[in-house]
């Protein structure tokens, strides 16, 4: 039996003896799966001891060094992971900003006080993050940012506002970026740092966007204080880490596009189907199959990309593209369900509607936001214009 | 044909414009919705409405009415399109007064249609059947003989300002399965009569729509609208004055919700400059701004070809010419009012998504407006069928 | 009865007594159009008689005014003239750039003298004029050209080059852009002037195109002669009255979308009708009933426009909007064709093929010019966004 | 299923498109084109193709082929698609030899593979009846039955590389209606057998395309190739195959056509600056190289997905699962290689539109492709079915 092999048997009897009966089966249930943090939600019970076992292991951070608290698994061996953890259709252990986006910045940029410091936390789910980028007039102009951070002794205390801060109503720390420095070219002088926000400067006020949830915030610094240690990389040179961190973020939008419901079934639920068992309206079945095709070929450039880096090969601009693509992709597919689902797509709440159509309207309302959040579709298609084609100006 | 306002219609126009920007209607959209009021508009703004004399546009001067066309319906429509006005101007006139004035008894026009001009009394229109897609001729509600008279039973859905209705014009099949254009009617049947339930449905656009259930409705002969079983071809050509009205709401719409992007996209500043100024957002705003002008166009010939074949049906070849203009309008105004707001969406960035901000109760209203009286690819189907393809 | 119907009255008089049986019912077929000039060549030699008995009522040029040899009529009286011709389905008396481009152009900006020269020779077919705009270094940005105009006593002295001079192998006289003054903005400096091209100086050498035909041309001036009063406008001035005049370009050329076959009846050829009577491919169909509700749509914008002018509106930008509009139209028109015509769109000649497939592959590679000759669409897109919305840079 | 070149398919795909670009085959064509060439490419370049081994690729090592799949056809194909080499590798080698590898006796493959490997003889598939439009079961050509043998008639179209070639793989019904999936039958018949005509067809492409006409030709048993009415499924899985082949052709094609349109967009001067920085322009840049990094994926998916198959059918799952990669491939390909060769076009201004400018060949060798082994509306269909809606 190869290593792999010997690997996926252990894995499959550690998961048999560990996994929380409650949570099978429950993979796509979004609830399902925990962000930690000092004041962890748990829709389930059991996802309180299922976030320890698989921290235990390391397996809430497959990939990442055993010292920081990860699984210290080549890609290889993660993937078989996922691959019986999918077999029991189980959830992850974890999931959040730290573990997609902090954590890989600070094992790229991080010093090994800061990794010790923080990484153990994040894949134990202890302290749960968000992210400090864009402000009210610097949405896609991200290097304009205004937050000043001023120097005194071992300290920076900062003021401004953020905007969009993506959960962080209930975010414990936050990764932002600062002026530290306004007399150079703007991307000078900005400053990558950690604070934590229980700092009472911090003023944190959700906002409500169109579909009625909440998921951003407002963020308000008046006089936080954050000790010069929590700098990653150099003062000033925080637009470098920023944009690697962007390339992680972009990635997980991107990403999204993982169906939530398979558009032949549902399109075949609502319009009937042929004698032959086709979707009955064939120009709805040919939208259908122009959908199913973009996401079949997105998800094999996805998986082309993967197996390119796997052969050693060097990464390219991906994540704009991804980003980019996905998106669109994920908002076009919103719509098209709402062109099946007809005047059914458009409840809002109370009688008349099934949940699953309720639940439709909110997701193609969340969905518009895709194509601007974690940089524009005008932002993504500027960088493959520039960086990748090599177009002037 | 001539496409081109004659100068009692743009003093019309200007008239509508001024009033309806005067009730500043997104904001009270926004409070009614926040209330969650059930009637979801402001009855004193539609009394207003109806002392201006709207309400009696397209009704004969014989029934109290100022016996004008849908050439001057749009203009109103247009005008309630750019304010999200969510006053029942297109259930209760249009459609289910253009009903009654089609069809109606001199006794049912005598009890209906001077309350709908005086805004004293609303109808609307109980046609789409639960469960089904849109079209007239699909019809799953009955109303089986009874003795002199039917009763009524059928689960309505969809039904636009059907809550807090007056009175309801109810489609029901008589005679016929389920497809059938014979045997299809209609009834005029009040909003008390036992066995009519209502239910407020919310919807996207926080406007007025209700489920109007009928359990074993008594109709008599007196509730009968127009002849038995000839109910579809006068549904078909109200619907199809609607969806028209529809069209004149859908242009409005998109001209607002177009000129607050053109103007955030010169005051938005980023990189240094107005974003405005960045080509690849100017080439999409001057494609949105073709499609305007085409939607322009389309909304106006729609409104004259059926004020050409006039009230009573028409000649079959000038009624297919017009079901082609109307539908035509409908397949490229709601094609056109999703791409407008949809771009005004992603062209105001991150405010757009926001509930604080205006622009997000555009793209709400638009598609609902995109899915009702058939969507695009319903419209297009339906235009080809009208041009013998 | 109305003025205008006895005016109608007249017209079918006139046209059942003067127009040649040969050419009625040769309305659509573009071979029955002369283009007059010096040498002037007729596919039916009835088009002579036919040019000179229109030209005699001022017809070939009915709104102009008498004294130019037009017929000085009203627009009503046009659209009954027109009528009258689609009644007996005649082809009209003359077609060019003279009439659609010079002709207008010489109307606002001519002199006394210079209209009194020029149109009558217009109106009676007797020059054929090219137009001379663009240089290979100039496309898009026209105002760039190069071409040199240089005083010598009462005559400017042309030398330069310029290219897709439309017709300029059959063309008599050619109105061109010149520069005469270099020092200031590239704008100024610009003059307007017309040319004989019987002068030695002039080389025409036409342009192959990708659909085998060659309607264009490269033109060179070699020391070529004008007299100073053959400028329109004020030397320097040409700026504005080449604008002008390429608006009377644009509504020419966006026009075009008059469809040559009926695209339903095209496919119902090519792919058969079901049992309902109906194009059987419900895809395509619907593809048809885009493309006939664009084009309706399109018309009645054009009819809008006309019927604000004839109300006494003011005109708006809309050669801009109709050119763009019109000839994406008819590209995508063309493009439709080639999906219901399948393989057989693909013929260039020989066996295999009827003559209609044969002229439709020419009529798409054609069709592929459209959205750049007369200002591309691109640049009419940044004309809206400029002139009409106001948006800056 | 790995979606990455190993180093041997590496290293041919260097090879492939050295070789390629060393015969400037944009210049060939050219060439050929104004020679009014019937043949249409160039016999030496030919055989330099077969010197090197690609002609051998897919056939088995018995058969005296390298044993290779279609994973490394797509990258011949593509590197062919580059410089539009109008070599008949795609008719000879995937498409008829293809079909002979998979169905013929060992007398037949005896007597046409190893000339086809060594590019002595050629062989072209005569599959598409005059009249139709592309769909393998639709079949209008007969073979009827006589005495120990058949009499051939039918009228055949757009017969790929048909002109001069030494013989055809025949597709005749035996038996069955027209768009029946049984009764078809394959045949191999030399080109010079009485009966047998052929017309040069001359298309937007300049590429070699022949009508061939079979009036009453004798077959016999000896000519029959594969199993008695069998014919379809093979067929299918050869026009599979060579349909993958013409996506690496696409592929090569719009990856150069893009690379020629963006260094113009790089040096091409108006308004004082490179039209490239051009922001719409831009935009539009770089959403044809998201396209094409699509089509990569989809080509290469394709490709591997009927390697796993394998010759013999395979299961049906996995066959449909191929299927629906094959049609996404097409579909994808064909709206993208018209996408961009129309973006270049357009990109390149009045130049594009000259004969002496290579653009234009792109364009016309992209509709080519497009419509051949059906457009992309047939295989979005086509996928859906395998995908069962």
């Amino acid at each position: 039996m190869s290593e792999l092999e010997t690997f996926r048997e252990e894995v499959r009897q550690w998961l048999e003896a560990n996994a929380p009966q409650a949570l099978r089966g429950r993979r796509n249930d979004p609830a399902a799966v925990p962000w930690g943090g000092r004041n962890p939600r748990y829709a389930y019970p059991e996802s309180a001891d299922w976030l320890e076992r698989m921290a235990g292991r390391g397996w809430t951070a497959p990939t990442w060094p055993k010292e920081y608290g990860g699984g210290g698994l080549s890609r290889e061996h993660e993937r078989v992971l996922h691959q019986e953890l999918a077999r029991l259709e189980l959830p992850p252990g974890l999931t959040g900003f730290g573990l997609s986006m902090i954590g890989p910045t600070l094992l790229q940029y991080g010093t090994e006080e800061q990794k010790r410091e923080h990484l153990p936390k994040i894949t134990g789910g202890k302290i749960r993050w968000c992210q400090g980028y864009s402000e009210p007039d610097s949405g896609s102009d991200l290097a304009s940012l205004q937050t000043a951070a001023v120097r005194d002794g071992d300290e920076f205390v900062i003021n401004g506002q953020k905007i969009w801060t993506s959960g962080a109503d209930l975010a414990d720390w936050i990764f932002m970026l600062v002026r530290t420095d306004s007399s150079g070219k703007k991307q000078a002088g900005i400053t990558f740092i950690l604070v934590d926000m229980d700092d009472p400067g911090v003023e944190v006020r959700p906002i409500r966007l169109i579909s009625g949830a909440s998921p951003f915030c407002e963020t308000f610094f008046r006089d936080v204080r954050a000790p010069v240690g929590n700098v990653i990389g150099e003062p000033g040179d925080g637009w470098t880490v920023a944009k690697a961190l962007l390339g992680h973020e972009r990635s997980m939008i991107g990403g999204m596009a993982a169906p939530r419901v398979s558009l032949p079934e549902l399109a075949a639920e609502y319009l009937g189907r042929d004698e032959q068992g086709r979707i009955a309206d064939p120009v709805l079945r040919h939208r259908v199959a122009q959908s199913e095709m973009d996401a079949l070929s997105f998800q094999l450039t996805v998986q082309r990309n993967a197996d390119s880096l796997a052969a050693g090969h060097q990464p390219g601009p991906e994540s704009s593209m991804f980003k980019y693509y996905g998106t669109e992709l994920n908002m076009r597919r919103e719509q098209l369900m709402l062109s099946i689902r007809d005047q059914q797509a458009l409840g809002w709440e109370g009688d008349g509607y099934s949940e699953e159509e309720l639940l439709q309207t909110r997701a193609w309302l969340r969905s518009r936001a895709n194509s601007i959040e974690g940089g524009t579709s005008e932002i993504q298609l500027n960088i493959i214009s520039k960086r990748v084609l090599g177009l002037p100006g | 044909m001539k496409l081109v306002l004659d100068p009692a219609q743009a003093m019309l126009a200007k008239t509508a414009a001024d009033f309806a920007a005067k009730q500043q209607p997104v904001e009270r959209l926004r409070a009614l919705r926040d209330a969650r009021d059930e009637l979801g508009y402001t009855p004193s703004v539609w009394s207003a409405m109806a002392d201006l004399g709207w309400t009696g546009i397209p009704f004969r001067e014989d029934d109290g009415g100022l016996g004008m066309g849908m050439a001057e319906v749009v203009l109103i429509t247009e005008s309630l399109g750019r304010g999200l006005a969510p006053e029942p101007y297109l259930s209760a006139v249009v459609l289910a007064g253009g009903l009654v004035s089609a069809l109606g008894s001199e006794a049912q026009r005598a009890a209906w249609l001077a309350p709908t001009i005086d805004g004293s009394k609303r109808l609307a229109l109980a046609q789409h059947d639960e469960g089904t897609r849109f079209d007239p001729a699909t019809c799953l509600s009955s109303a089986v003989s009874d003795g002199d008279g039917w009763r009524l039973s059928g689960r309505k859905a969809h039904v636009i300002d059907g809550f807090a209705a007056d009175a309801y014009v109810v489609v029901a099949r008589t005679s016929g399965e389920q497809h059938d254009r014979d045997g299809i009617s209609l009834f005029l049947v009040p909003a008390d009569r036992a066995g009519v339930e209502v239910t407020r449905q919310w919807r996207v656009d926080s406007r007025n729509a209700a489920q109007v259930h009928f359990a074993d409705v008594a109709l008599s002969r007196d509730d009968l609208l127009g002849e038995l079983g000839e109910g579809l071809q006068p549904l078909e050509e109200a619907i199809d004055r609607a969806t028209v009205a529809l069209c004149g709401e859908m242009l409005g719409l998109m001209r607002e919700a177009f000129e607050r992007t053109i103007e955030y996209l010169k005051t938005r500043q980023q990189f240094g400059v107005a974003i405005g100024s960045f080509q690849a957002l100017q080439h999409r705003a001057a494609e949105q701004f073709v499609e305007i002008e085409l939607c322009k166009s389309v909304v106006m010939a729609a409104a004259r070809s059926l004020d050409e074949v006039g009230g009573e049906g028409g000649e079959p070849e000038r009624r297919s010419r017009a079901v082609a203009q109307v539908s035509n309008a409908k397949a490229r105004c709601s094609d056109a009012v999703i791409l407008v707001t949809n771009e005004a969406l992603q062209m105001h960035g991150g405010v757009g998504m926001t509930d604080e901000y205006d622009i997000g109760l555009f793209m709400k209203r638009a598609r609902v407006c995109e899915l009702t009286f058939g969507d695009a690819a319903f419209h297009r189907d339906r235009f080809a069928a009208a041009r013998g393809f």
